[in-house]
């Protein structure tokens, strides 16, 4: 039974719900921003299985993935540095904690 | 049959160590569970011949991300949060939704007919990844250095306090 | 193509590959950088273990096997322990590019020098890991520091390997040694290069001048100031082997790689990789400990733009010439 | 191909830990289990340990963590132009030098606000 394209779909839907689960019950702004990590892995595995089986010709997925890959980092860098932000002035990470624009 | 049981082996691992990043009480634990995850995707980077984009994936998310998400980690909880409660009480809704969310997708990959390409991808595509980019990506190519410029400047004003 | 058969070389391999490393490695490493500190200090190194001291580092190990294993009070058991596994393992990994001779490596692949740095930037988690794990005060705050000057050296090495790839049109290990073997050694063409990588390669391996993290006079003992027994045997390891990679990977790029006139390729190899592991303990007791924000200045304020431009000075020769 | 190279890279890491952890194994069975509490304090040069584990905030670290994860990203896109620029000629290396003024321009804007600054 070869390994198909739907394999790797399935795997990398399994792999978003995972990262989504994470960002919708975690209390800490950095799980969330891992969740956020995981759910750009599962678009990239997409991304190069679709460039493996649907359109070898041109290797424009993998070269999505490495965009996706330098966005992804690009967003943890300037999510982090917000969390940072938020933990010197309101002292928390915890986003229920953080709702200072509630009156 | 080799390739199912790598295929197997590699989204067990992934998966598992998913789960501990998403469920893990002890924050320090599921950002170092991360590491496997990326690790097990490298795997599949390799099972669909796309060498660099591994190497890159250890490189940047195995190495570079993982070690911020750690800095931050330290810098912001380090002994005193641990054991503070992680998880906050949306938690029944969200996994209903995110296993809902998940079952919908996977009847609809299963049905679709996916169109198969006869061609074969290249063995060894590093070089291949550089010539899409310099010829046919260019634009891609320029306008990543501006957001990563971007990304830099925002984040240091963003984190560093004003003196 | 029988997947078994080549399970079962690449297990015989693997095995073979760590006993020559933890062996000549760590072990023998030890017992040299000991002899050579010794005799550049004009005194004996260790010499009562053995004839001329040469069982002294089999002897450490027997002792290490049966030390007690310490987990501090409230320290996380899981993470404390795979800690110094992951850094020996990624230490141990680099050698997988290395290229002994034409035919003798383990696999030529293709993105090599790009799997290189990924291995070695795998081992800064390791150090993170163990540094939090401890639950240490000294030990948080030395895998702290030793985790921003390691990732501040990576940068320039990156640059390094990146000017090679660029005169040698490949990543893979071998393809850079037959390029230089046509063009002449890389230590010539590339000497910016060279100057570069060693240092940011003595700076990764946390050796003097840039060992300050773990320095006696710094933070106790810095991110392993916890383990004890052959855990921290394992750090060692892990530190001696990527030493030994860092040199052998230096020979790769810059000197040629086995290529030499009359002895046998692997001799030659094993040459050149010694002359630099003795580069790099002469270094440590010869130059004064680096300031952490010195260190850093070095790397962020030299190294990086030093290599960049010599990237660009390199591509400018090499397109219009 | 590939799939050989890289499975001698994953018997690699699975060799690698296993033989790493042979020899804790070994202390694990042959080594005295004597811990008492005075034993398992942590080790503060010989002063009794107070307070918790944690480092005092500080944010140069994570500065450094940000500009080491930026320029690192920067590092994918020099790999491929440096295997294959020789052969497209000279706008690849104009390209390359569009690209590589813009991140130094990062660099020059970090070093100026201090990002770089260890105090």
């Amino acid at each position: 039974m070869q390994v198909g394209l739907t394999h790797y779909l399935v795997l990398s839907a399994l792999l978003f719900c995972l990262g989504l689960y994470a960002m919708l019950s975690r209390r800490n702004a950095v799980a969330i921003l891992m969740g956020i990590e995981l759910m750009l892995n599962a678009a990239n595995i997409n991304l190069v299985a679709f460039n493996k089986y649907v359109a070898p010709t041109a290797l424009n997925g993998q070269v999505f993935a490495l965009v996706v890959i330098t966005l992804a980092a690009c967003e943890a860098g300037v999510g982090l540095a917000l969390v940072m932000a938020a933990y010197r002035n309101l002292e928390t990470v915890h986003v229920d904690e953080i709702n200072i624009m509630k009156w | 049959m080799g390739e199912l049981a790598v295929f197997i082996i590699l989204s067990a691992i992934t998966l598992v160590s998913a789960v501990v990043v998403v469920t893990s009480g002890n924050i320090v634990r599921s950002a170092l569970s991360l590491v496997p995850t990326f690790l097990g995707v490298t795997g599949f980077y390799i099972l669909l011949q796309a060498e660099f984009v591994a190497g890159i994936q250890v490189l940047i998310y195995a190495g570079a991300i993982t070690v911020l998400i750690l800095f931050v980690i330290m810098l912001t909880e380090g002994g005193t949060g641990l054991r503070v409660r992680q998880i906050n009480e949306q938690v029944p809704m969200s996994i209903l939704a995110s296993a809902a969310l998940a079952l919908l997708l996977i009847s609809v990959f299963i049905r679709a007919p996916w169109p198969t390409a006869k061609e074969a991808l290249p063995q060894y595509t590093a070089s291949g990844i550089g010539e899409a980019l310099l010829t046919n990506l260019v634009l891609v190519f320029e306008v990543t250095s501006l957001v990563l410029l971007v990304a830099l400047m925002g984040a240091i004003i963003i984190a560093r306090r004003e003196r | 193509m029988n997947w078994g058969l080549e399970i079962a070389k690449a297990v015989g391999l693997a095995v073979v590959m760590f006993t020559f490393l933890a062996v000549v490695g760590a072990m023998f490493g030890v017992l040299l950088e000991r002899k050579i500190g010794g005799w550049i200090q004009s005194r004996l190194g260790p010499k009562h273990v053995g004839p001329q001291g040469l069982l002294q580092t089999i002897a450490d190990t027997v002792k290490l096997l049966q030390k007690e294993h310490i987990t501090p009070r409230a320290a996380d058991v899981a993470i404390f322990n795979t800690a110094p596994l992951i850094v020996a393992v990624a230490g141990l990994m680099d050698w997988i590019v290395i290229p002994f001779g034409p035919t003798l490596i383990v696999r030529d692949l293709n993105i090599g020098v790009l799997f290189f740095a990924a291995m070695a930037s795998l081992t800064v988690v390791g150090i993170l890991a163990g540094g939090f794990a401890s639950n240490n005060k000294y030990s948080l705050l030395g895998g702290l520091r030793s985790a921003s000057q390691m990732i501040s050296y990576e940068l320039p090495m990156a640059a390094a390997f990146i000017a090679v790839a660029m005169q040698a049109g490949t990543l893979s290990t071998v393809g850079i040694v037959n390029a230089q073997a046509q063009r002449g050694w890389f230590v010539l063409w590339q000497f910016p290069a060279f100057v570069i990588f060693l240092i940011a390669a003595t700076a990764e391996v946390n050796r003097v001048p840039f060992d300050l993290p773990e320095a006696e006079s710094e933070l106790v003992a810095g991110y392993f100031s916890e383990y004890t027994g052959m855990r921290f045997a394992l750090f060692q390891l892990g530190e001696y082997a990527e030493m030994f990679g860092m040199a052998a990977m230096a020979t790769t790029l810059f000197l040629g790689g086995w290529r030499g006139p009359l002895l046998p390729p692997i001799i030659w190899f094993l040459l050149k990789m010694y002359l630099i592991v003795f580069f790099l303990m002469w270094m440590r007791w010869t130059y004064p400990r680096l300031r952490l924000d010195h260190l850093l200045n070095l790397s962020w304020k030299l190294l990086l733009p030093a290599g960049l431009i010599w990237i660009l000075i390199t591509g400018f020769v090499i397109t219009f010439f | 191909m590939l799939l050989l190279d890289w499975l001698y890279v994953g018997v690699f890491a699975v060799v690698g830990l296993g033989m790493a952890a042979l020899p804790l194994a070994i202390v694990w069975a042959l080594a005295p289990r004597a811990p008492y509490p005075q034993k398992r304090l942590t080790y503060e040069s010989g002063v009794v340990p107070f307070g918790q584990a944690w480092a005092q905030f500080n944010v140069r670290y994570y500065l450094f963590g940000l500009v080491f994860v930026i320029f690192d990203v920067e590092v994918i896109y020099l790999y491929p132009w440096a295997i294959v620029f020789q052969r497209l000629g000279k706008f690849a290396f104009v390209e390359m030098l569009i690209f590589l003024v813009i991140l130094l321009l990062g660099l020059a804007y970090a070093w100026r606000k201090g990002a770089l600054e260890w105090a």
